[in-house]
């Protein structure tokens, strides 16, 4: 159904404005992946390898986009790049616009690498056709999040999403999958409900300023003025939709039955990219569109993401469920984005987005082992698991440098990111950074005493007969690991990518409320 | 050729790569071999650094190797580069040259592991960062390192994962590692923040120890606290002490290299690194680091007078030195925190190795009550041992004496009470560590009652192997009196009888400028602390020979004494019990019953609201009609109101 | 109608615009030309034929809807009244031609197939659900409340009998008499309703009360509004709103299934047609005064629509319920009482008729012969048997649910929008939230067709005949398309907002 | 003698009510079905009333309509309900509850 749309559209890219590359790249992004969908619906039943094949090669084909995305990228444009904008619904105002800056860019990128790795990874146990068919359209949904610039867009995409994943968590999970997919979709839902009043009524109010109705966030974002007050009640209606997406404290109940029930392909995509939705709808309509009122919540959102570092890792620690506890340690690391996200300074916001990035490969990676382990093993249970090391050293070293990434050792990506949050945090919120601080120590008891019963020790029969990864495994993981590594040592050419974007979002911010970022952070000011 | 400095790191880092490529096809002992290489030819590099240097004249022995850009984000600039001073070149020095040797004795030590070339892969992999942590030109590439050589020793010290044990003492070295970093990570915010720049020295003068003076007074103390915590995380000061001992679990080698001569050292690295800074805090500042210095001093020491394992003596006595050198710190006498640093190093090494030998001697036991006239059987080992004890014993001339003579002269100008403190500690040392060398060399064997008696269940391997305590291969002997010969004669670097023979004062006097406390006491009484101090030492070693060797006085051993005050214990119990108790508490409570029990409640509630509204509808037509004339009567209510009739 | 007219003048008969009323005698005369041919012929006609004549005269109407269209819109005539002022040629009305045409064809696609299966076969119900359409439409011109009330009783007393034609089930002759009892019942409120205003304006005629309404101000309001009370209760049965709301699920479930798509799609329409003519714009004056009753009973609609919804376990009654909640989301719409308010609720009416009438010809399909097995079990493993059929069904389902990039999405989208600018935020959120619970009761079926554990027998097979394929393909198709690409409903919509005349001063 | 209308209105007004009621309270769906007539002739009545006060004829062309209407509903009314009451006589109202929840 996506792809009707995309094609139209795609076809009338021809006499739209496209910037950048000469064709409409973005656009380009949301359409491969569904037109894959569609061909896959084509392909007759019961050839499951050749729907695994599509799947595979139009997913790696929107990976090999927006590796290209990034090569065209230009670093020192901080504005939307590559936008393609048509009017969709003329007589709302709602149009088909798309654009990519420092702060999207790699989460684009991100998408599009982790779904081939995930879809070639990892082979559905029933019905792979309907199987690749979803992830594409999950694909082609969270690209279109990741790239809209309208508000109508944008709710589309950021709905549409639940449909693949909800499927996918019902009809390829594990035991409990059908509690999980509903709780999944409903709570979301939920969120979503204030957000689609919060975006009709942004429209309508914005109309009086702007003269015309119109869903176009820069628009809106620019010309648009809101009372201080219907400002903060617009702002909440936003940052409920996202802080259930993400999710921040309390809101986050969903998470560990749906990470831990969804199909392992299905897990590594929720940490991965889904949960990004959230942090990434926070900076993008948070901040963009309510300044001042992002300001103004900020204080109680980076309490919520402090108290989600602490109880996220305290929860994780308690799980008798290896990929439970994976997924409670989501919930302390997407703490850490929201915290860096509400510093509203360079370093924790660029922090924030390369966070983003990094916990999706490193979660993406950890769900990928732990779902090796459970075909190894028929068991997640970290109590039946054990000296594993013995028996799959080299699944126990991968796990090991994943572990330290996500952990946060230096030289691993993990570091970098949860570094430069706290260090943005510190100033503007210096206490809170100082507990946020020691979820760095938590995280190291989880996951190091879950090694520990996992890895360590000698195992017992069933596990003595674990089977070491395999060279398909390793190679699946390797670009994770790289990647691990790469960010870890040399992240400059992310960070030159990202800061400018972000410092342009900053300026936008103190241009709109009186928020100052302290001298300290900003460029050039030097002590 | 000081540009020649990446090398030295370079070279461990290759040989981690190769060994993570080809250790397995390499085997022993390949792997070992290779490993030792590129330590000795990362110390050949640091020798190559060294003459560079002093090639240049005082003033200018600084000198600043920009690799790349790190983390560079708005006003936030962190280079990975190296900052080539005394300071740095000295602990490059000693890191490199001890772990060479260390690491070739590895060689024969790890002979028959399955996990050799893993082993070695560790090891370089701790060189690199130990050599990260020493060289970075900035708090953030040290805290790399730092971070580093933390992961490394709970990798080593879980080695032999199979035993929970092993891995629970390694869980518990980083863990409370991290403890002390939070402590460092905040220091590095804060360092931020008040100057813009957390690298040390910078060409264009930005670096942070190049303008300290524009700090507050708190400022200054509240970073000095922080990186202190760190230190005291990493160098095993109370409170933060217990995983030293834990840390034992390791493979020898790595007790000597890791947990003695170099990583416990670099919090003391860091202190004297920032120096510039200290003098800057208030003037409580330095005591509280000399008084932490000076208790775990004389607690560790205390503790190790009734230790049973052989290594656990070891790693108290450890933690004792450590102590001091934070005594030094504190008062100020950072050249000879330096000091005692080397020589601690050298007769450390020394005695761990010795140690090590010596259970590879007994096959694998650790017990001394089961040890005894060993020297007949090994007595390389014994030689290089007791040079060892003399030196850590204070005993003119070894290098123990000098160093820890500095330190007493130290503190004897900062605060009588630590220095008489730090006189017992030395009484005790002499104590414990001849108490050592007499049960394992000394009286008569044990180890044949054992095997006869045949307790203790990890020697049972040793039954088939003959039982005859023997010598170990020329690889591990080899170090051991290499060692010996810089525990005999390492005092030399900084000999207080003339001035021009404090070559070491000289050397890192640009690093300590204006931080360091000359010792304004006269010669006279410098002479009379000597004394006293040499004279302390041999009264704990008379004692000990009164104890252990001619049976005179009752051994003193307590229980309270051996369960270290029970302070680990209490920690433990503590994080075990409630702590973890709390945990389950959130998990289970608050977060299944409660907030998830919300979420479900409110489905249930529709349901629940659902079920009982459907009774309305009865299927009577009545009660259908009923509805609608109620609804109707209501609407014209509501309507009739409006209407104001 | 025209008695009506020509009672007031007895010489002059009024100027009756044929083309006008061509969608009412089209389908009047399809319904008349059937009941003829086949009482007159013995012979049997071919298998269909009932069924294409209606869609044909449907077409038709449609055509001439279109026709109209063009007339309403260009701007040297645009829209009009004829017979006297009784009927409304305006944007308005010939949306909803189009609506119910449109209604009637997918129903009676379904009943084709149907009636052979139950053996009720006969032309009948195509002449009842066109006259009860051609009713249906009358309400949605109509420009005077008594010709509102004429059209309503065309449309719902061929409705009763169509619920109760299903002879020989007890369930369907149950929903009959019940809706008869409570229709006739409501419709007497509704009756004296229209006498009310009668008395308090002095006319029944929209244009006139309009007019009479703007230009006097009564000094005491008291018997139009009690007009108002008893014309909401009338129009608030029909549209189903809580509490008049009671004979929904029963009749919709009793009523053979291609009925209850009619009733959900058509009558539902054409009731609000009426409601949104007679308050939205006759009354728009007074829209303080019913404003929060709609309010109120927006509210109650959704919540219990949606609360009683989601404990049922017959597909069909669920449905019945759900439909309840939708019809709560149109009074969002109608609440608002703005231009943007009616539009929305026509896109929501128009999406809707789609929507629904694919729901129960699924629902049709799967209950298998006797029309009685509509019990969620009988969808379980439904991917297994019938994917394409399941497919579809989760199309609607989601639909309804409000997914984007289906047309249930944007009906939501522009009725928030709607009470969104009118400020009534409140009624929104309430809205949106009622949306999350009924939510639960789509993805519950949808559970049961492709997430239930298929152990044990899987069911019977599903026959999909052509004439409910092909009503399905089409539900289906639109549902997306205009989910897709709504610009040119919505543009439409936009300009289908009600005209209300008064006659030329004679 | 001169009727002041109110007193047609009020009369129609119970009328109606008393309609309401028996449809409430009955349960022979015949009676019930004549009740609903009661209420329509009640509103009958009413529109006469008015019609006089407001002279305007229209008022009783309603009549007319209506009668036609209710005419049209006893037809279908009376065909259901004996449809009904052939297979079950005595059928009252309240035995129809298959459909109820």
């Amino acid at each position: 159904m996506v792809t009707s749309v995309l094609a139209s559209v795609l076809a009338a890219e021809a006499g739209g404005r496209v910037s950048g590359v000469g064709f409409p790249l973005l656009t380009a992004l949301i359409l491969v992946p569904a037109i894959g969908a569609l061909l896959i619906a084509l392909v007759p039943r019961g050839r499951g390898d050749v729907a695994r094949l599509v799947g595979v090669s139009a997913s790696a084909a929107t990976g090999a986009l927006s590796v290209w995305l990034v090569t065209q990228f230009d670093r020192h444009d901080a504005g939307f790049q590559f936008t393609s904008d048509h009017l969709w619904i003329k007589d709302l105002g709602i149009s088909w616009h798309l654009g990519v800056d420092g702060i999207s860019l790699f989460l684009v990128l991100l998408t599009g690498l982790l779904f081939p790795i995930a879809l070639w990874g990892v082979k559905p146990h029933h019905d792979p056709k309907p199987y690749m068919a979803w992830m594409l359209i999950l694909q082609a949904g969270c690209m279109g999040v990741f790239l809209s610039l309208d508000l109508f867009l944008f709710f589309v995409m950021f709905e549409i999403v639940l449909v693949p994943m909800y499927f996918l968590i019902g009809g390829w999970g594990y035991a409990d999958r059908v509690y999980a997919a509903l709780k999944f979709f409903l709570f979301t839902m939920f969120g979503s409900a204030f957000m689609l009043v919060g975006i009709l009524t942004t429209a309508f109010l914005a109309e009086r300023s702007i003269g015309h109705l119109t869903f176009d966030l820069v628009q809106i974002a620019e010309h648009g003025d809101f009372a201080t007050n219907t400002a903060r009640w617009l702002f909440l209606s936003f940052a409920i939709a996202f802080a259930v997406k993400v999710p921040v404290f309390p809101l986050h109940t969903w998470l560990p039955d749906a990470h831990t029930q969804a199909p392992t392909a299905g897990s590594v995509i929720l940490a991965g990219v889904m949960l990004k939705l959230g942090t990434y709808g926070f900076l993008r309509f948070g901040l963009y569109l309510f300044p001042a009122a992002a300001v103004w919540a900020a204080p109680g959102l980076v309490t919520l993401g402090v108290i989600g570092i602490i109880y996220g890792a305290i929860v994780a620690a308690m799980q008798k469920d290896l990929k439970r506890l994976v997924a409670y340690s989501s919930v302390a690391h997407l703490g850490f984005i929201v915290v860096g996200t509400f510093a509203l300074t360079s370093q924790g916001l660029t922090g924030g987005v390369l966070q983003m990035v990094n916990h999706g490969v490193s979660t993406g990676a950890l769900f990928l082992l732990v779902g090796m382990i459970y075909d190894r093993r028929h068991t997640r249970l970290i109590s039946e698991l054990g000296g594993l090391q013995k028996v799959a050293p080299i699944l126990a070293g991968v796990f090991m440098v994943v572990m330290l990434s996500s952990i946060g050792l230096p030289a691993l990506n993990g570091f970098v990111g949860e570094y430069l949050i706290l260090l943005g945090s510190f100033v503007t919120r210096r206490w809170w950074t100082v507990v946020a601080a020691s979820g760095v120590i938590l995280a190291a008891v989880y996951l190091l005493w879950a090694y520990q019963r996992v890895f360590q020790g000698t195992p017992n029969e069933e596990n003595a007969a674990t089977p070491d990864l395999n060279l398909a495994d390793g190679l699946v993981l390797a670009p994770l690991l790289v990647a691990i590594v790469f960010l870890g040592v040399y992240p400059k050419p992310v960070l030159d990518r990202i800061e400018p974007s972000v410092d342009k979002l900053v300026a936008h911010v103190e241009a709109h409320s009186n928020y100052r970022q302290p001298a300290v952070y900003a460029k050039g000011s030097n002590k | 050729m000081l540009s020649a400095v990446w090398v030295i790191p370079a070279l461990p880092l290759a040989g981690v790569v190769l060994l993570l490529l080809f250790g397995r096809k390499l085997g022993e002992p390949w792997a070992g071999v290779l490993a030792t290489v590129m330590v000795a030819g990362s110390f050949a590099a640091s020798v190559v650094t060294y003459i560079g240097l002093v090639g240049k004249d005082e003033a200018h022995r600084r000198f600043l190797f920009h690799l790349f850009d790190w983390l560079p984000v708005g006003n936030f600039k962190v280079d990975v580069g190296f900052l080539v001073d005394p300071l740095s070149v000295t602990m490059v020095l000693f890191v490199t040259g001890v772990g060479a040797l260390i690491h070739l004795y590895s060689i024969g030590y790890m002979h028959g592991d399955k996990g050799y070339p893993r082993f070695f892969l560790y090891l370089n992999l701790f060189a690199f960062s130990m050599l990260m942590l020493v060289l970075g030109d900035n708090l953030l590439l040290t805290f790399l390192g730092w971070e580093g050589v933390g992961a490394c020793s709970y990798f080593l010290i879980s080695f032999w994962f199979e035993e929970m044990p092993n891995a629970v003492a390694g869980k518990k070295a980083f863990v409370t590692n991290r403890v002390g970093d939070w402590g460092y990570m905040l220091a590095t915010f804060l360092t931020f923040t008040a100057l813009g720049s957390i690298t040390y020295f910078a060409k264009d003068g930005s670096g942070f120890l190049q303008h300290t003076d524009k700090l507050t007074l708190t400022t200054a103390t509240a970073i000095a606290l922080l990186l202190f915590v760190g230190a005291c995380g990493k160098s095993a000061q109370l409170p933060l002490y217990v995983w030293l001992p834990d840390a034992m679990a390791g493979p020898t080698p790595v007790s000597a290299l890791i947990h003695a001569a170099t990583m416990v050292t670099s919090g003391v690295y860091l202190m004297v690194r920032v120096s510039p800074l200290l003098v800057h805090t208030y003037t409580w500042m330095p005591h509280v680091i000399a008084w932490v210095g000076a208790i775990t001093a004389l607690f560790a020491a205390t503790v190790a007078v009734s230790q049973r394992d052989i290594k656990k003596v070891l790693a108290y006595s450890t933690v004792s030195q450590l102590g001091y050198m934070f005594l030094a710190v504190g008062s100020g006498a950072y050249v000879a925190a330096i000091f005692h640093m080397i020589t601690h190093a050298f007769f450390k090494a020394l005695l761990f190795l010795g140690a090590g030998s010596v259970i590879h001697g007994v096959h694998e036991e650790q017990d001394m009550r089961f040890m005894g006239a060993l020297r007949k059987f090994m007595p390389i080992t014994a030689g290089t041992f007791i040079v060892g004890w003399l030196a850590i014993a204070g005993v003119p001339p070894f290098a123990g004496f000098w160093s820890k003579d500095e330190i007493l002269l130290a503190a004897w100008g900062q605060n009588k009470a630590l220095w008489a403190i730090g006189l017992v500690t030395a009484l005790l040392t002499a104590y414990y560590m001849s108490r050592q060398v007499f049960m394992v060399f000394f009286g008569e064997p044990r180890w044949a009652k054992e095997h006869a008696a045949g307790e203790v269940a990890e020697t049972e391997h040793a039954h088939d192997e003959h039982a005859e305590p023997h010598e170990s291969p020329w690889t591990m002997w080899v170090p051991l009196v290499v060692l010996a010969l810089l525990a005999m004669v390492g005092g030399a670097i900084n000999l207080p009888v003339k001035d021009n023979l404090r070559y070491l004062a000289h050397w890192l006097d640009p690093v300590v400028h204006g931080a360091e406390i000359e010792s304004a006491a006269a010669t006279g009484t410098k002479v009379a602390l000597a004394a006293t101090a040499t004279i302390a030492g041999l009264v704990g070693i008379a004692l000990a020979i009164g104890v252990y060797i001619q049976k005179r006085l009752r051994a003193v051993e307590p229980d309270l004494l051996l369960h270290a005050y029970h302070y680990d214990e209490g920690i433990s119990a503590l994080v075990g019990g409630p702590g973890e108790m709390g945990a389950q508490l959130t998990a289970d409570v608050v977060d299944k019953q409660g907030i998830d029990g919300l979420v479900n409640g409110a489905g249930w509630l529709a349901r629940f609201v659902g079920s009982k509204v459907r009774v309305v509808q009865t299927g009577f037509v009545r009660n259908y009609a009923l509805g609608i004339a109620g609804g109707a009567v209501l609407a014209l209510g509501w309507f009739l109101v409006r209407a104001g009739w | 109608m025209i008695a009506a007219a020509s009672a007031i003048t007895p010489i002059a008969t009024p100027r009756m615009d044929w083309a006008a009323a061509a969608p009412l005698l089209i389908l009047t005369g399809a319904a008349l030309l059937l009941l003829l041919v086949s009482s007159l012929t013995t012979a049997k006609p071919a298998r269909g034929t009932y069924a294409i004549v209606t869609v044909l005269a449907c077409a038709f109407s449609i055509a001439s809807a279109g026709e109209l269209w063009a007339r309403v819109t260009d701007h040297h005539q645009g829209a009009f009244t004829t017979a006297a002022g009784a009927l409304t040629i305006d944007g308005f009305s010939v949306f909803f031609v189009v609506v119910i045409s449109l209604g009637i064809a997918l129903a009676a696609l379904l009943a084709d197939d149907y009636l052979r299966r139950e053996n009720l076969d006969g032309p009948e119900l195509y002449v009842l659900m066109l006259l009860s359409g051609a009713g249906g439409i009358v309400m949605a011109m109509a420009n005077d409340l008594i010709v509102v009330f004429l059209g309503l009783e065309t449309l719902s007393i061929a409705l009763y009998v169509m619920a109760g034609y299903n002879r020989r089930q007890a369930k369907s002759r149950e929903s009959a008499i019940k809706y008869f009892v409570l229709g006739a019942f409501s419709s007497a409120f509704l009756l004296y309703g229209i006498a009310l205003v009668y008395g308090a304006t002095g006319s029944t005629n929209l244009g006139k009360i309009a007019t009479f309404l703007a230009e006097n101000t009564l000094e005491s309001r008291g018997l139009l509004l009690g007009g108002f009370a008893l014309l909401l209760v009338g129009l608030g049965f029909k549209i189903s709103a809580v509490p008049f709301h009671e004979w929904t699920p029963d009749v919709y479930q009793g009523a053979p299934t291609p009925v209850t798509a009619f009733m959900a799609s058509a009558s539902k329409a054409a009731a609000f047609a009426a409601l949104l003519r007679i308050f939205v714009s006759t009354f728009h004056g007074y829209r303080l005064d019913w404003q929060p009753i709609i309010w109120v009973l927006a509210v109650l609609t959704l919540v219990v629509g949606a609360v009683l919804a989601i404990v049922q376990d017959d597909v069909k009654r669920m449905m019945a319920y759900s439909s309840i909640s939708h019809a709560g989301f149109i009074l969002v719409g109608v609440q608002a009482a703005t231009d943007r308010g009616t539009s929305a609720a026509l896109f929501y009416l128009l999406a809707y008729t789609f929507m629904i009438v694919g729901t129960f010809g699924v629902a049709t399909l799967v209950s298998g012969k006797g029309d009685d097995d509509h019990g969620i079990d009988s969808y379980r493993g439904l991917v297994r048997r019938r994917p394409g059929l399941a497919l579809t069904f989760t199309v609607f389902l989601l639909a309804q649910a409000g997914v984007p990039l289906t047309s249930g999405f944007l009906a939501k989208f522009y009725v928030i929008g709607a009470a969104v600018e009118a400020h009534s935020y409140a009624l929104a959120i309430i809205a949106m939230l009622s949306s999350v619970i009924s939510a639960y009761l789509y993805l519950r079926v949808v559970v049961a067709m492709y997430m239930a554990d298929v152990e044990g027998e899987p069911g019977p097979r599903v026959r999909i005949p052509a004439g409910a394929g092909l009503a399905l393909a089409i539900a289906v198709v639109v549902t997306i398309g205009i989910g897709v690409l709504p610009g040119r409903v919505v543009h439409i919509a936009d300009r289908a907002v009600p005209v209300v005349f008064a006659p030329a001063a004679k | 003698m001169n009727v002041s209308p109110s007193l047609y209105l009020s009369l129609s007004a119970i009328m109606f009510c008393i309609g309401a009621v028996g449809l409430l309270i009955r349960r022979n769906p015949l009676v019930m079905f004549m009740c609903v007539e009661l209420m329509l002739n009640a509103v009958n009545l009413t529109f006469v009333t008015f019609s006089r006060m407001l002279n305007d004829i229209g008022g009783q062309v309603v009549v007319f309509f209506v009668l036609v209407v209710a005419a049209a509903e006893v037809t279908v009314g009376l065909g259901i309900i004996v449809s009904i009451l052939r297979r079950h006589p005595g059928t009252t109202a309240d035995d129809l509850t298959l459909l109820k929840g």
